[in-house]
């Protein structure tokens, strides 16, 4: 069979827009088989190239999102932004690359150089590695696994511990404090995290993502998607999600580990130049990871958010849905100022953690009563009551007091 | 809602919806992102290479040297009485008397130098200085890249006319032109005055009552 | 050689290092790092058997090692747990410290 | 069509028969390095780091000989529970100096060898006895996650229970054992 002919076979699902981020894999596919190499090598380039094409999307979405979010919290702030490098500062990304990467790499004389220059490495891989499980569209699963959502997590668990090898490893007192932030907030964090993920496990009775996302395909009457987001259980584990994930990525206004107010810029005070960009880089390719996750777990994925759209390619609506995701992200950022740090823990642990558990019986509780009416009955006492118990415990003991001034006018 | 600034926020209620705040601030924001596209009382920016902001006559930045007329080393005001230098708190002015071969003093700086590095702008150079002679320039693109003379203001870069003072800070340089101009006019009275004593010395006393006259004009 | 035997080997070795970190490490955290060796020794030993070893249809190999990473989890809280308080009382982990009974 | 077939399993790759030795090959000398440096290094950070490794290698091995499901719960307890325990209980604590470690390193080492190496002795000529049994030839299936999920709430109930109890003990214990004795905690100006 000639090159020519596979191509005509394969050319129907080929060049539909719903498989073109897939194009360049299969197209080295049918390169290789056409050249005859062996199976296992088939699948290894295949591997490879789908890889390849995640971390070129999502690097170069990092590259839009570093100026985004600058313009972004600009305007926010009445201000104009990047506006300088390119029509609209639009090259201010790559002016940022050329002057990281030509910036002095300075290694600090108490360092450990290796594991100074392995924690900065070990804080992109597991981002990366966790972008690689996630189902972008209807036949863009980079590597569909089925084991996915603990592949996720389990490759998430590693930034803690690179965190604290940045920390430590420089040898000075900031970096070493905020690694200890930073590691106390992910251990909190992750808890209510995964507790959340759990509902969702239940109730499709598999840990595969894209068998999470075919679960919720449909429509309630006609125009309500059938998101885990749309049931009681699912829109209090997904605001738990939502929550600890804006942690977890250690964004404002959790960004303690970071503060730059406090502790100069956390683990990452004593790097520079292109370690410094790694640090970023690990940063922006979680923050598309865990938004990723929250997109498949209660959004839908790709599913579309109406009926009658599918003529739109799928993995289209789940970058439409991340993108509303992160400037939702962004406003929060440009909204709040940063909590302290045992608020950040209190909150953890005595509001989230529990409310998180909480939403696992209702979860059950939904799936055995197979959902409508009855499960809206049931479930939604059983998670309301305990969210006023625990807003009126909070408002009583935990609100902040008054405040006197000593010497200004209040 | 409006650019206006917010005074006071109102008191918080005993009892609201968790998180009721968190949305109020929200809100904020949003309104402050859109309408930043459309309402230009919103932006304060100033895009500085080709915009500037109009300078307040009360900044000061660097001193200069003021010279009347159009010559700048006839016409210095400076007379190299170095209490400038005395006085200077990080010592950044530098001066040397101009002498004639005789080794008597002509009244000028033969060299005059400021240090920009050094210089901390407080302008008790100029307060001190009692012949009107030094005063803060207002301007503020005096960096360079060269590090050594490129920094160190020499009598060529320091002294301004009279005239780019009066158009620099109107009113302080009116009243130094007025107050400068009755010192010159008393001056020269007290000069005609003097001149024509002399002369009346020498003339008989019987031109006494002619001469009378210009001493009145002057007092 | 078949995969059995390298995993028996490389079990046989993990213990006697987790061993030997357990004889001669004085500070009692890195005890516990040696017993955390030696505990996965055990479950590699586990996986080994499971795979290469008879038929296993209730999968006791892999649920057991699943509940030995639960308990060694717990026991590294307590044991950290543990001290951490001795660490308060006497200000040093140095087990060799530890030899008074009343504190 | 290779693309249209759902991989599944991380380690579909590495079984195929003339790759299924090679990973244990590779992984062993690795994990026993790596152990042998949390062993024997004296920094205790090092140590520290050097078992999270170790461990992670292992779950590794679990990935390649297609126990995935454990091989992750390995990984993420492992390293991202207890070695961060490990690490953080290392700071907490601010061990003595290498100095000391090091001075006593001569006598220590003799001692534990003089231990172990018996105890190798035993388990090396085990193992080279097992090595024989026939039962070393089969391998079996891979288990998917459901099955683990059906034989963990029905054979193995009683112990999931167990282990539920002794987890939620050992969370207050820990909790309580690490507070500090008669100090409340409390927050420094508003609450």
């Amino acid at each position: 069979m000639s090159l020519l002919d596979r191509l005509q076979q394969a050319a129907p699902a080929l060049w539909s827009p719903e498989w073109l981020p897939r194009l360049p894999q299969r197209l080295v596919e049918i390169l290789l088989q056409y050249f005859g190499a062996p199976g296992w090598l088939v699948t290894l380039a295949g591997f490879l190239v789908a890889a390849a094409t995640v971390v070129a999307v999502f690097l170069s979405g990092f590259a839009l999102l570093s100026l985004v979010e600058r313009k972004t919290l600009a305007r926010i702030q009445n201000r104009i932004g990047p506006n300088r490098a390119g029509w609209f500062g639009i090259l201010q990304p790559v002016a940022d690359g050329i002057k990281m990467l030509t910036k002095e790499d300075i290694v600090p004389a108490k360092a450990e150089w290796f594991l100074h220059l392995a924690a900065p490495i070990l804080i992109v891989v597991p981002s990366i590695l966790a972008l690689g499980v996630i189902p972008y569209g209807r036949e863009w699963v980079p590597v569909p696994l089925e084991l996915g959502l603990l592949f996720f997590f389990a490759a998430g668990t590693l930034t803690e511990l690179s965190v604290f090898m940045a920390g430590w490893a420089s040898g000075s007192k900031f970096p070493m404090l905020g690694a200890m932030r930073a590691i106390s907030q992910m251990v909190s964090y992750e808890l209510p995290l995964m507790i959340s993920a759990l509902g969702v496990i239940m109730v499709t009775g598999s840990l595969s993502l894209p068998a999470i996302v075919a679960k919720q395909a449909g429509f309630h009457l006609g125009f309500i998607p059938a998101w885990n987001l749309f049931t009681p259980w699912g829109l209090s584990a997904g605001l738990i999600f939502y929550v600890a994930s804006i942690a977890e990525a250690n964004r404002c206004p959790f960004d303690l580990p970071e503060g730059e107010s406090e502790i100069v810029a956390g683990h990452m005070t004593e790097y520079s130049g292109f370690k410094y960009a790694l640090f970023f880089m690990g940063e922006y390719l979680g923050l598309f990871a865990i938004s990723g996750l929250g997109i498949t777990l209660f959004l839908g994925g790709w599913q579309a958010p109406l009926p009658g759209l599918g003529c739109v390619p799928s993995w289209l609506w789940f970058f439409a849905k991340m993108v509303v995701v992160i400037m939702s992200y962004l406003w929060i950022r440009g909204t709040f100022p940063r909590v302290r740090i045992d608020q950040l823990m209190r909150f953890a642990w005595l509001c989230l953690i529990p409310m998180a558990l909480l939403t696992l019986p209702a979860a059950a509780i939904w799936h055995y009563v197979g959902g409508g009416l009855l499960g809206w009955l049931t479930t939604v006492p059983l998670l309301l009551i305990p969210w006023v118990i625990l807003t009126v415990l909070y408002n009583r003991r935990m609100a902040p007091a008054t405040r006197t001034y000593t010497f200004a006018e209040s | 809602m409006s650019s206006q600034p917010i005074n006071r926020l109102p008191s918080p209620a005993k009892w609201t919806l968790p998180g009721w705040g968190l949305l109020q601030g929200m809100v904020v924001t949003a309104q402050n992102m859109v309408q930043s596209y459309y309402r230009k009382d919103r932006m304060t920016t100033v895009q500085y290479p080709e915009q500037r902001a109009p300078i307040s006559p009360n900044f000061r930045n660097f001193p200069f040297l003021c010279y009347d007329g159009s010559d700048p080393v006839a016409g210095l005001r400076c007379t190299a009485c170095s209490i400038c230098e005395k006085e200077c708190p990080p010592q950044c002015i530098y001066i040397v008397l101009d002498r004639d071969e005789a080794g008597k003093s002509l009244k000028r700086p033969k060299v005059f130098d400021i240090d920009l590095t050094v210089c901390m702008n407080c302008g008790i150079c100029a307060e001190v200085c009692p012949f009107d002679s030094i005063y803060m320039d207002g301007q503020y693109e005096l960096s360079t890249d060269d590090r050594f003379g490129g920094l160190l203001f020499g009598l060529d870069r320091l002294s301004q006319s009279a005239d780019y003072h009066m158009q620099l800070r109107p009113e302080e340089a009116t009243e130094v032109a007025t107050r400068r101009k009755a010192e010159e006019d008393k001056k020269l009275a007290a000069q005609a005055a003097k001149a024509a004593k002399t002369k009346a010395e020498q003339e008989p006393k019987a031109k006494e009552a002619a001469e009378s006259q210009p001493q009145g004009e002057s007092a | 050689m078949t995969p059995l035997t390298i995993l028996l080997t490389l079990s046989t070795f993990l213990f006697t290092l987790g061993l030997l970190a357990v004889l001669t490490r004085r500070n009692a955290i890195l005890i516990l790092v040696g017993i955390e060796l030696m505990l996965n020794a055990a479950n590699v030993n586990f996986i080994a058997f499971w795979r290469y070893g008879p038929p296993d249809p209730d999968l006791t190999g892999p649920l057991f090692v699943l509940f030995s990473i639960a308990i060694a989890a717990a026991e590294a809280a307590v044991g950290l747990a543990l001290i951490l308080m001795v660490f308060r009382h006497t200000r040093s982990t140095d087990l060799n410290r530890l030899d008074s009974l009343h504190g | 069509m290779v693309w249209t077939r759902p991989i599944g399993r991380i380690g579909r790759i590495f079984s195929l028969s003339y790759l299924s030795m090679t990973p244990l090959l590779i992984l062993s000398p690795l994990i026993l390095l790596a152990a042998l440096g949390a062993v024997w290094k004296a920094r205790p950070v090092h140590a520290a780091l050097l078992l999270a490794l170790s461990l992670a290698l292992i779950a590794v091995l679990y990935l390649t000989i297609g126990a995935d499901f454990i091989g992750l719960v390995q990984f993420m307890v492992y390293v991202g529970a207890v070695a961060v325990l490990i690490v953080f209980s290392l700071l907490i604590t601010r061990p003595g100096d290498e100095a000391e470690e090091l001075a006593r390193r001569p006598r220590s080492v003799v001692t534990g060898l003089v231990c172990t190496l018996p105890v190798l002795w035993v388990l090396v000529h085990v193992v080279s006895r097992l090595g024989n049994l026939p039962a070393g030839a089969v391998e079996n299936p891979v288990f998917s996650v459901a099955h683990v999920g059906q034989v963990l709430f029905t054979r193995y109930a009683p112990a999931v229970l167990v282990v539920g109890v002794l987890l939620t003990a050992v969370m207050i214990g820990a909790a309580l054992f690490a507070r500090e004795p008669g100090k409340k905690p409390q927050c420094p100006s508003d609450s």
